[in-house]
């Protein structure tokens, strides 16, 4: 018998055995009943070689598009960003990839001090007082957001949620929610600017914990987040404010300063590659009123008995490990090296190189959006960040086209806003080129057939 | 003699944060192309909308970036150095080549709405995936959407209460024995489930005869892991499940402990209806310091119509996605799953194949078994019913010399080793969970086991000394009262510095 | 309180030999393909040609091999982890960047005899590597073949040597200064050549003065390293360049020290015939523990024809190989050199252009002459003209007190910081040669100065401590005339764990 | 001004030249003559950005054929062999390649302890009583083996060379022997086996201070070291023996059981990439005696002064640092990482896997040889490793035709050799299937126009 990953030979096995005073591995799993036993055998295929796995996924991996060998202009929730080779030198770090979440704190230092880090910096970037120490996802973080808002408000079981919100963020919001007792979600429009319909909201209101906008939303557009803030507050509802492209906090006002309660989001933009959509990273920061109401999982500073400064794992009675079903939340395992990853690339690049990424992302598609208006028109005229939704008959159709051609367009907005049949959310980043979007705008004319 | 314990001396140095070392007006690294659309003309964002900058990020250079956290990964343990013997979370060995694998470009820079037709590899390697675990679970069907064992547990829980509802069955109560780690409890919570505690009998296990008085309608589950936390196989669990199913209730079985079974016996011939992966457990994804993970969630063929959407189908001899699963609990997260943690996941199991994954079962049971053998003759074992792939030992003979469970755990690192689970399960006071894994060597073994001895003596002979243990860390105990009390989560600008 | 000194705690432990780790039998992973050519049929070699079988050679898993040597790469001081002001070395950051670029199929999966049309890639980089460094030495031409600073000495050296000897002439003698690095006269001896020492006067450098007398016809060359190893300029370098060409002898000029002079001062300018580069050291790729580096050979017009072969050339708009370089001194090693580390110094060069190596050098010299400033303050520095990338002190100041440049080294290793260049150059009795570098900050140079200035404190009031430093470290300070005495230079089995 | 790596801001640069005492930083530079500084400045493009940089180096790499994409039957002296990913994981930890020469011991363990566990390796694979902690390359090993020699009997100042030997390593020799005082270097011909022809060695050896073989040679063929060594201390020289694919020594007899004094080579083999042919890793292993007169840095077991077991460079005396002119060699920076990725392969496969992968190598070669003796024929008849001489006329031709075709048909031989001119060198390793050496075949077949 070859084992792979495990060191033993045969005479160790036998060694081992006659120490525990055992006849054999089987007797070790006498208690198993036979009947499980007989079929218990599994059949999957395995026992490939390194080289032969290495061609297995070589093989696997050269049937997908990587961005770069096929130009895309997709955002939508992931989002292609260049990411500087010093944030994988950092999390490849075996010392921080095969740790466990830091439970003996003294010889932990290095992640929760990175986790630390990162709190900090989502608080700083959000505006908000406190952040913890990340969740899976932005969807999963924004459903735990309104869970949060509801538990802070039990008397105001009503959630208002703006439909211009990521579908996926609003899906997961649905299955979070759907068994709560009593809560109630309240979907509000968007105007024509692309923005939430405010004044629907306000009619939805009244017995509401919170309200929910993107920022930027799904469609790419800055919402006015201060009139929300104005509008929930009077209502005595909460303000969420939830973020699927990190990198434009970098620029925009923060949601704390807007006036937003709770700001979480994704984080993937910020130093992860799009990896098929995950793992990328949840954020989650909130004002201070909220701390011990918080979900998942904090990192704090303290002492040590000789005064040095360290950091450890806190306000664990939130948590399941000791409030079990009173719990603020489920969630256990997080996202923690994505963490790490956002906290190298951040601090890599600074406030000022966020800044400068963040205004070219605007830059370009801008550039985009101005160069494809004689094709298609905008569908929406409020102020956007790096996506944008065009309008132009067979949407669909041109897309696949395109595909055909090789360039991904966007995401057609049909399969989620069947009044968008006719739309493409189109994204250009910092790593387009010029060039790259001359030569997509000429193949979409190209797709497209002629004018608007 | 602080620093020259147990064989260790050092050279770890305590580290800044990151906000503390930079200087105002450092240099970016430039991260964009030279050419930029609409260059020279006006900004498209109006003023009003932006930021001064963002305060209190840090402004340093590539070098000092890289230095410190280079640094500060040297204030980790992990598994790559030493023996992390943490119960429940299987810290066996991280393949490297999976790591590489997971990062080739053809992965790691895919769009997830990369049209079907050009990330069919990727496709293919979940749909594979999913057949390999529901083979290896015993059950019909999977979704790799949940991110990690609790959020498998979620949608897990609510997939059973989707069944329950489509029968019009408004059970509201889900038995969950007390060896249970604290996802479960929680997150039947967050599906609107009241919890009932199945209380730990002397066996450590279920047993069948519990149940009773305890099986009303008002069951909708019960959740069990397998072997439980105390590394005990559930023996009487074909009887609970029929007790369970003929009560019209449902069994989720949490699978974390998985690594003990593999290629042994399924979760699904046990009886269970709704089982979890961890990936980062017994499929050897690294844990990252607390995730990524993924927590694959299988269902048997009644359920299917539950799992979360998109699910992977077959169409024109393609793998494309389907939302077209009207009873499913809809989604729990974007997108579908931490890919590149599945990808890692795809490799073991490629590796090792179904004898190999046997095997690992095997091989893990047998250093559990070993390792338990040579710490009993040192510790208290409070069940001494045969565990597999864990054992849990407590302080009981210790306490009359003041010395706890936690002071063996800190006393360990010292040792140069990671500390066991402490106090979990809660069901024993004080205790201490120990998971060898498969990849561990019987020389490490030994070295522990041996480690463990020499605390055990320590604790009588010089107690004090393993009181303020662990000495030979980069910090000393940490004072947690003080950080629950006074919480001090983020670095502050003007706080910096406040006592270095 | 050893251990627990100058701020250092820790968590190291000593790690066994390799060859002690494993068991004997363990399985080796498996790197074929499953279907190999002519299996089934007898063994096509007979078998009094093998062997039985490596006798010494460690068994073990893969698990234990990577934490076998994670666990020793702990144990290693590295400019990742601080600051290693090492005189001499130019110990600069390693910009990630370049390691993964260097990693690229496309150049290590490449066979060094590919046929040049599909090797043009490669080529090219080295053609415009061979052009940026003929620029920024101010040299004509440019070989990128030695492996290393030693081994462009030696290229050089058989160019001087092959150009006196194409003109008939037997010039046998090669001067070179006190101060030069010890692989100068090695070099030069390895040539063939007899060394002429010329002594080190008051001012540190060489005096046109001083070669009255030594410029006989028998003098080949004049090796000189600028700035020289005690960081001095050779401010007569061109009255000195102009006598030794008017004797028909030549200056080789070794360039490890060039991290000083980018884009201020070009070699090629100051005379120099023949000049090395030292791509470990100045174009920021990393010493790997020792190698592999890169010692490019540069050479005025006159010189080109005697450049190792062989050489690029463009032919039809290609770059190609000739090896028809009838003069040429031939090859000093296989292939074409280091590609793998051309790489990373191509990338380092085309990231800063020629005004950012300038800014490169201005800012080494700042932070060299910051720290002299710092430290001068504490330690006794010889030579007191302005000095460039580096500065050499000695501990005279310290010997009445019976402390050594050898304890103050050994005592910062506590303080977290790597040693000076000690006892090096020859010239000055107890040499303490400190280069910073421009990838360190003030923050750094600061915390180095200060604990430098504590430890000359330490020596003052308890010179026993620093005496037996380090302590902090994985083991004190060893026993080297031990080792040179009864040396024990490889590991047998059976004489295993002899002593552990 | 934008500092790359350089952190200082220009606040700091002013106040860094304030507390210096300098006006400026030009200042600094005050010895260095004007007309220096006139001419001083560089031209060379720059300024990539990191983006930018990795554009231009992909573009790069992707004018090269690497292994893989482009089916390669070529060795000569840099082999195609698969690497464990353990390997570069172990390589590429910071704290061994940013280290430099372990100069301090004490915190230098890592990198001192691997080198004294290569060093073992060495010795074990060679066969030899000690070793060193590397050399640049099989090459430069070999020409220090003939000066090591040299100096150990200086009396005898012949040198006899095969000149089956790799020519790269012979040029090598002939450079670094040129300027010796009395080093007369014989080269002596193979014969029909392709092996040195030792009787014609004999005729020079008897002034020689060594005869100097490959093993395998250049031709991939076993020469018989017993027989060379015999002969060779017969007539008072010592036998060097050369190997420039170490895999060899997994499986065939160590060139010490054989009789070598000193068994040098090139180790890149043994989980170094090809690199464009470098850096790779010489090593140098010799009989005991000539301990004190070997080259390069060597590693030795000592203690503390608490006992415990360390590793120092050691025997420096040796060494260019201390003996300058007199120094047994110049070389100073070795290929310590090299080394150090030797020793985790080795390990990493253990004697067992060595073996396996060696007999793969012999099995392979075999094969592929079999298989074109249709279309040339094996010019040699002795035993081979895993490379082998085929001879077919317009050879040349037909490897320019099969390049192509996209088939690297191993090395023409006729550069070299012009008696070999028909000749090509080919090589099969563990990492060539079955089926690739069929299709390589019929290509081959093609080519060449069918039958011998
Ligand atoms: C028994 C058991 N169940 C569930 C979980 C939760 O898994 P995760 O941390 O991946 O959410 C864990 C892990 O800590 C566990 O040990
Ligand atoms: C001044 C000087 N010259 C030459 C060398 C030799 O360079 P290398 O070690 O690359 O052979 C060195 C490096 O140690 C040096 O400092």
């Amino acid at each position: 018998m070859r084992r792979v990953y495990c060191p033993h030979t045969e005479a160790e096995v036998r060694e081992m055995l006659r120490a525990i005073g055992a006849p054999s591995v089987e007797h070790l799993f006498r208690e198993v009943p036979r009947e499980l036993v007989r079929t218990g055998a599994i059949r999957v295929e395995g026992g490939l070689s390194e080289p032969e796995l290495c061609r297995r996924l070589e093989a696997l991996a050269r049937e997908n598009a990587a961005f770069g060998d096929f130009p895309q202009f997709v955002g939508a929730g992931s989002y292609p960003h260049f990411i500087p080779a010093a944030v994988a030198e950092v999390t490849a770090r075996s010392e921080f990839s095969t740790a466990y979440t830091p439970y003996q704190p003294e010889v932990s230092q290095g992640t929760l001090q990175a986790s630390f880090e990162f709190q900090s910096i989502v608080a700083s970037l959000t505006g908000m007082d406190v952040a913890n120490a990340s969740m899976y996802d932005g969807a999963s973080a924004t459903a735990e957001a309104v869970l949060m808002a509801h538990r802070m408000a039990p008397q105001r079981p009503a959630v208002v949620i703006s439909s211009a919100l990521h579908p996926h963020y609003l899906q997961t919001v649905r299955t979070y929610a759907s068994d709560l007792p009593g809560m109630e979600l309240r979907t509000v429009p968007y105007t024509a600017s692309g923005a939430t319909d405010l004044e629907a909201a306000e009619a939805c209101l009244e017995d509401a914990c919170c309200l929910v906008l993107g920022y930027p939303n799904f469609f790419g557009v800055i919402e006015d987040l201060a009139a929300a803030a104005a509008l929930a507050h009077e209502k005595g509802a909460y303000l969420v404010s939830t973020t699927q492209e990190a990198l434009a906090l970098g620029l925009l006002k923060s949601p704390g300063e807007l006036g937003a309660d709770v700001a979480v989001g994704e984080g993937q933009s910020l130093g992860l590659p799009m990896s098929y959509g995950g793992p990328g990273v949840g954020f989650f920061g909130c004002a201070q009123k909220f701390l011990r109401s918080m979900p998942g999982r904090v990192v704090g500073e303290t002492r040590d008995e000789r005064g040095n400064r360290g950091y450890v794992l806190t306000l664990a009675t939130r948590e399941q490990h000791i409030r079990r079903e009173r719990a603020t939340s489920n969630i256990c395992t997080n996202h923690a090296l994505c963490a790490l990853a956002v906290a190298a690339y951040v601090s890599l690049l600074g406030p000022r190189g966020l800044r400068e990424v963040a205004a070219r992302n605007v830059r370009n598609a801008h550039y985009l959006a101005k160069r494809l208006s004689g094709i298609g028109r905008l569908r929406f005229f409020g102020p956007f960040f790096n996506e944008f939704v065009l309008e132009r008959a067979r949407a669909r159709e041109i897309w696949e086209g395109m595909v055909q051609m090789g360039f991904m367009a966007g995401v057609p907005l049909g399969q989620w806003f069947p009044e968008l049949d006719d739309c493409l959310l189109l994204c250009a980043t910092e790593v387009h080129s010029r060039e790259e979007m001359e030569k997509f705008a000429r193949a979409f004319e190209e797709a497209a057939g002629g004018g608007a | 003699m602080k620093g020259v314990v147990g064989g260790l001396r050092g050279g770890l140095l305590a580290e800044p944060l990151i906000f503390e070392i930079g200087g105002s007006g450092r240099y970016a690294p430039v991260v964009c192309e030279e050419e930029a659309g609409g260059d020279g003309e006006p900004f498209p964002l109006q003023e009003h909308l932006l930021r001064e900058g963002v305060e209190g990020l840090a402004e340093v250079s590539e070098p000092e970036v890289v230095r410190h956290f280079t640094r500060l990964s040297e204030l980790n343990f992990s598994v790559s150095k030493n023996f992390y013997p943490l119960g429940s979370c299987t810290m066996k060995y991280n393949p490297v080549v999976n790591e590489r694998l997971a990062r080739l470009r053809g992965f790691s820079e895919l769009h997830p709405f990369m049209h079907p037709s050009f990330c069919q590899g990727a496709l293919r390697l979940m749909w594979e995936l999913e057949r390999d675990l529901a083979e290896i679970g015993g059950m019909d069907a999977v979704s790799l959407q949940p991110a990690a064992g609790a959020h498998g547990e979620l949608a897990g829980m609510k997939i059973i209460r989707a069944y329950h509802r489509e029968r019009g069955d408004g059970r509201r109560k889900v038995l969950i024995p007390a060896t249970a780690h604290g996802t479960n409890p929680a997150s039947s919570a967050l599906c609107g489930y009241e919890v009932a505690e199945i209380p730990c009998g002397d066996a450590g296990i279920i047993e069948a005869s519990q149940l009773e008085g305890r099986l009303t309608e008002e069951v909708a589950a019960l959740m069990v892991t397998n072997p439980n936390t105390l590394g005990l196989f559930e023996r009487e669990i074909c009887q609970v499940a029929e007790k369970i199913h003929r009560c019209g209730a449902l069994i989720y079985m949490d699978g974390a402990n998985l690594n003990a079974l593999m290629g042994v016996a399924k979760p699904g011939d046990m009886g269970a209806d709704v089982v979890h992966f961890n990936l980062h457990k017994t499929f050897s994804t690294p844990h990252g310091g607390g995730g990524p993970g993924a927590g694959p969630v299988g269902v048997k063929k009644e359920l299917e119509r539950y799992l979360p959407v998109p699910r992977l189908i077959e169409r024109d001899g393609k793998i494309v996605w389907s939302e077209d699963f009207p009873e499913s609990i809809g989604r729990v997260r974007s997108f579908y799953g931490n890919f590149g943690v599945m990808v890692k996941a795809y490799c073991y199991i490629r590796t090792l194949g179904g004898e190999g994954l046997a095997e690992t079962s095997r091989m893990a049971v047998l250093n559990s078994a070993y390792l338990r053998k040579r710490l009993e003759q040192v510790l208290h074992l409070p069940y001494r019913a045969p565990s597999l792939h864990e054992s849990v030992f407590d302080d009981e003979d210790l306490r009359h010399l003041g010395v706890s469970t936690l002071d063996i755990a800190k006393r360990l690192l010292d040792y140069g080793f990671h500390a066991p689970t402490i106090y979990f399960p809660l069901v024993v006071r004080g205790a201490i969970m120990v998971e060898p894994t498969e990849t561990e060597s019987k020389r490490t073994l030994d070295a522990f086991a041996d480690a463990v001895a020499a605390v055990v003596e320590e604790a009588k002979t010089d107690p004090d000394l393993v009181k303020a243990a662990p000495h030979g860390t980069v910090v000393g105990r940490l004072d947690e009262t003080r950080a629950a009390r006074r919480p001090v989560l983020r670095w502050r600008a003007g706080e910096a510095d406040r006592d270095r």
